[in-house]
């Protein structure tokens, strides 16, 4: 963290763009060997994130170092965004204790401090309940200067009265908030028009006066771009924004789930809208990716996976002389 | 009789309750996604999918039952039932006192807890206790499939707010459940324990999960030729004292066994009840094999560890009997789990 | 409870409106009553309403017997305009057996089954919580035929996440439920312009998508019609709607309060605004009432209310024998 | 030393820690109407009233103690952290640990309760032991002015979260507090009984306004030749086992007052220690004498009814010294409030 003020990607250049669709292949290659270990019976359920990869790359993109991150229990693609090691975050959900939370964690609360990524809560509203404290400490000189702090949440969570509270504070207290939704059209096996109008997210939102910004949230470069003018008005003027990201679960709530319950004409509507595949397509036919570029990404990719598997399966598992570390300080 | 699971018997107990009286519904998060079948049975007023907010679940469950209704809501996972702890505590519990007597709150509140699913301490979080603590709400926790549809049944019948708790681990794990329509005789009365082996040696008290635990050690102290009796409370609240009582002033000894953390918890509880009411019955120290004050962890190695096994429950017993000893609140301290 | 389609006053009429004004003056007294029994050392503090004397009059007019009503700590006008006898109401006050809950409430949480007037609770949100409850079991045909639910409760109230939730839930699921938000401009010790931005209670309603009114809360005739308005609205379709009756809180939060922390102009400029004086300013210039009317009126009222002091202070004391009394059913 | 009540104590302790400790805040509704010395001294960042809104009140606290602040949340009456619960039990209480070591909470949430002003169980419910079998979390309850000025300049600056629960009988009531500057000399660590008054023949536990009930008690039955011990717990959790234990053995019986229900209380807790580590200790059965498993009363006659009482101890201890009887859970079973 040498340089706390310069963005971890820059730019709406070519090589940021390339690097954003490898951080996607990354999430993408991570999360579906999380599916394969749980298939074969040597890790728990996950929540993925597949289908939703641009949401968590573009807004990430669009932070600095000097920012703050809480998200919730479908977190992979933040993380991975960020810059965390996946080889850390596998023997977190492993249980090993080289994962980042030494194996308290699990696959459903992974944080790291280092990074910037705090607080991280499967309490579905849980992150929107510490965000506006996290940017109040900011707001009082506790984080790097100038950071702001992005809070990651579910349209669910959206329902939650927290959610309520947690705009009021922010807006009333003026706090560097970036309140980010992805919309992702389920909530656990509820699908979320059974919950709300369709309109509700922003029009929740937008009841609280604070800016608020609908995203096409399969589409990175447009999420990156509504991130980075939302952060940089954040930080010039320390008052909270809102983005929504219209997007779509793709697997099922947690693995295991066959997703009998989802309809399968929407799911394939949005299985042709993939995040990466767009991503894919686009470069292409602006000329700035060739097959023999895409191939060598998806190799680093999966060497990367693959070293990161290896690393948590070789990853110990805590004593249970430890079971009560770590509960008080 | 027939083998099914514990969800199974859930589901058995459900449909039967709401066929027979039609004020019962089922209200929260995907129910009548998982529960097509009651939806196409009993109609979709009964059997609704919520928003994602389980304090107004909770809340307007209370409301309904104040008014007419039968509500089972199910809050998903113990941690959960922390959104909707007014409603429950301060609207349910107390609303029918508060009011002298003017309204009943006749409300089921499902939450699964418990070890076994590696999901971490937000999901697994053994809180029972505190709604046992909390005056108008009972209680109840049961260990095998007959008892969660016995349990349920009459936990949907009683007038009272009842919070019940399903042990994760149990839920898919069968047992033989008896046929036949609804008559009464598959109602499992609350504040009823169940004498799962009886014993004159020591009085080994748990519920839910454990209740297996005491069982195996059971088996195991057999061998050894003592004769413990294994008490399952199933209800929680109220509490069958007597059933406690009893069988201490018949044994002498007791040992209580839980997963739940020990402060202020059930088995304290249970060792206070012998201590104030049994204590010149108690031969021996009480014992309370319980998990640890603190949060569950994720990892399978941690997680196991932190629930008392049976080789700590023999080893306490078997001192006990070997004349008494100065014992430990959580299976923890004394390094039990070495066992 | 003979005709339970006929509402309690039913219409717009002279002698309505002299009725609504003997109401609010019965209100007045009996909560000053209170005040002073606090200043004797006779009983324990009470939230009064004195100031709102019109929104309570108003929205329970518009309301027939067969409907039901949530309140909250801050009842004693909804209550006396159901219709409740000031003499249980002081004796519950005082904590009394002949109390409408048998001395267990005390004044925060008093209700009165019989009367429509349920649940009754003294948590900020409370009312909120189980308001949609009561008016699902209404709309599955628990209730009275074609009975609906009215809620009242504070601008604080509408800070809790419980007030979102409820608004989502009431309107997803097609509750006959009427929202009624007296906005005193108070919450406890805070001006709520400390806690949330000026016009945030309607513009938070709104973002829910239902109907939301804001009404003049210190005018009866205006209460009246917007309440009667809305309630047949809900008769007709079904559906939630939204009041918020703009008023002010005159008294302290709960007595005794000196008020030190409330601007005396803003204080004085409600004060001039009183919903009484100007209904009897309002009925005198229309020559609806003269001098003997009111007085004969006052007369009525301060006879009720000695006789009410009376009853309740003959009450008497619940035995400690009754201590577990009504927590089991 | 000087005069001032347990309100001023509290008072005095924001000050001092806020005066020392530029991190420290205070967040509530109505703080700063009520503090406006503080915010004129500590200015209204640092003193802010919030929203009406309980659970984002603690978890800002949640989220601002773990990034670098020190928040002090007042949550007004017991009853009302049901609204804070999921922040305080699931976010502060657990995400320590389940982070593997990487945040801390540093947070105080104060509260009040019990009986005295009569305004109903939604008001007064004493739920501490709730939070006490929550792990993680810690809690205290001060009987004396100089304790909640010491136990709460201890809570803020103890590195885990805090529960302050400040019983509303004793705020007004006035005690000695020594007077100088915050020199350390002040604080009340957490973890440490108080015995307030040693005796031979039986332990008296007590927290809060029972304590002065206990005093009472031991008052009347020095006159009857009896020497009673009084302990003061203070802390809930970390609990002082050894002062509790040592007493134990050395007097042998043991009450347990409080007015918190019984049912997995405080007094379970205590009578569970006593029956598991000092049983060879133990002469007479273990007496708990709390309030009942009910709702509070507004009216003032239920109200203090529910509270036990001098007579009630005393009772319990001749009783006791008479050569052990079986005892109740609470003080209205045995119709103890009949003296
Ligand atoms: C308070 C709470 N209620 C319920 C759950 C169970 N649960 C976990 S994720 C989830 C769905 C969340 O939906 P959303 O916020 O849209 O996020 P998504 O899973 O779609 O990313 C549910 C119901 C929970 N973890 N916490
Ligand atoms: C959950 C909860 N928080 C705080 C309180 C304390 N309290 C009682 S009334 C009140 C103010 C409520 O304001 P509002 O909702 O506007 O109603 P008003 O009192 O102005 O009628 C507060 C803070 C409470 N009773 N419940
Ligand atoms: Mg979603
Ligand atoms: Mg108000």
């Amino acid at each position: 963290m040498k340089d706390l003020q310069s963005p971890i990607e820059t730019d709406t250049g070519t090589s940021a763009r390339l690097q954003r669709l490898e951080t996607m292949l990354l999430i993408r290659a991570y999360e579906e060997q999380l599916v394969t270990l749980q298939q074969q019976g040597a890790a728990g359920g996950t929540c993925t994130s597949v289908g939703q990869e641009a949401c968590a790359t573009g807004v990430v993109a669009a932070l600095d170092q000097r920012d703050r991150i809480l998200t919730n229990h479908r977190s992979g693609g933040h993380l991975l965004a960020r810059g965390a090691d996946p080889g850390r975050m596998m023997a977190e959900v492993l249980g090993r204790i080289d994962g980042y939370c030494a194996g308290r964690s699990g696959s459903l609360h992974i944080s790291d401090r280092e990074l910037g990524v705090v607080l991280t809560s499967t309490i579905v509203g849980g992150e929107l309940s510490m965000a506006p404290g996290v940017a109040l400490a900011q707001k009082m000189g506790q984080g790097q200067p100038g950071g702001i702090v992005a809070v990651f949440f579910g349209d669910g969570a959206a329902s939650e009265g927290i959610f309520h509270e947690a705009l009021n504070l922010a807006v009333h207290w003026r706090l560097p908030l970036l309140f980010v939704c992805e919309n992702n059209q389920w909530q656990a096996f509820v699908h979320r028009l059974e919950t709300m109008a369709d309109d509700a997210i922003a029009s929740w939102a937008r009841g609280h006066g604070l800016p608020v910004q609908s995203v096409d949230g399969n589409d990175v470069d447009a999420v990156y771009a509504a991130a980075r003018d939302a952060v940089q008005a954040i930080r010039a003027d320390g008052q909270p924004r809102f983005l929504e990201l219209q997007t779509y679960r793709r697997r099922g709530h947690y693995e295991p789930d066959d997703q009998f319950y989802v309809d399968a004409t929407e799911l394939e509507t949005w299985a042709q809208r993939d995040p990466i595949q767009g991503q894919i397509d686009r470069l292409r036919q602006q000329g700035l990716l060739d097959e023999a570029g895409l191939t060598a990404m998806q190799q680093r990719v999966r060497e990367r996976i693959d070293a990161a598997l290896t690393f948590a399966q070789d990853s110990p598992w805590p004593t249970t002389e430890t079971l009560t570390d770590f509960v008080y300080a | 009789m027939t083998q099914m699971t514990a969800e199974q018997a859930m589901h058995l107990a459900l449909r039967e309750e709401m066929q027979r009286d039609p004020r019962v519904l089922l209200l929260g998060e995907g129910v009548a996604t998982k529960n097509n079948d009651l939806v196409r049975d009993f109609g979709s007023e009964r059997v609704r999918n919520t928003p994602l907010a389980e304090a107004i679940i909770a809340g307007t469950a209370a409301g309904a039952a104040a008014s007419g209704l039968r509500p089972v809501i199910d809050l998903l996972f113990a941690p959960f039932l922390t959104y909707a702890m007014d409603a429950l505590v301060n609207s349910a519990g107390k609303l029918r006192f508060m009011s002298g007597g003017q309204f009943e709150f006749p409300l089921v509140a499902l939450a699964m807890t418990g070890s076994g699913w590696n999901v971490g301490a937000q999901h697994n979080h053994n809180l029972e206790a505190m709604f046992v603590h909390a005056p108008g709400l009972r209680v109840v926790m049961p260990s095998e499939p007959a008892d969660f549809r016995g349990l349920l049944k009459a936990a949907i019948r009683d007038p009272n707010p009842v919070l019940f708790f399903a042990d994760m681990a149990l839920l898919y794990q069968t047992g033989e459940v008896a046929e036949g329509t609804d008559d009464g005789d598959h109602l499992v009365p609350l504040g009823k324990a169940a004498v799962r082996r009886p014993g004159t040696d020591v009085t080994l008290v748990s519920y839910a999960k454990t209740v297996a635990v005491c069982l195996e050690a059971a088996e195991q102290l057999a061998r050894q030729r003592i004769a413990a009796e294994v008490i399952d409370l199933r209800s929680l609240k109220p509490l069958d004292e007597q059933a406690v009582l009893k069988s201490v002033r018949k044994t002498g000894r007791l040992i209580v066994v839980h997963e739940a953390s020990g402060l202020c918890g059930i088995a304290a509880e249970i060792a206070a009840l012998a201590a104030t009411r049994a204590f010149d019955a108690l031969r021996a120290p009480v014992v309370r094999l319980t998990g640890p004050d603190a949060p569950a962890a994720s990892s399978a190695v941690l997680e196991q560890a932190a629930v008392p096994r049976a080789e700590a429950v023999v080893r306490a017993a078997v001192d006990l009997l070997r004349g008494g000893r100065q014992t430990p609140v959580s299976a923890v301290e004394e390094g039990l789990l070495a066992l």
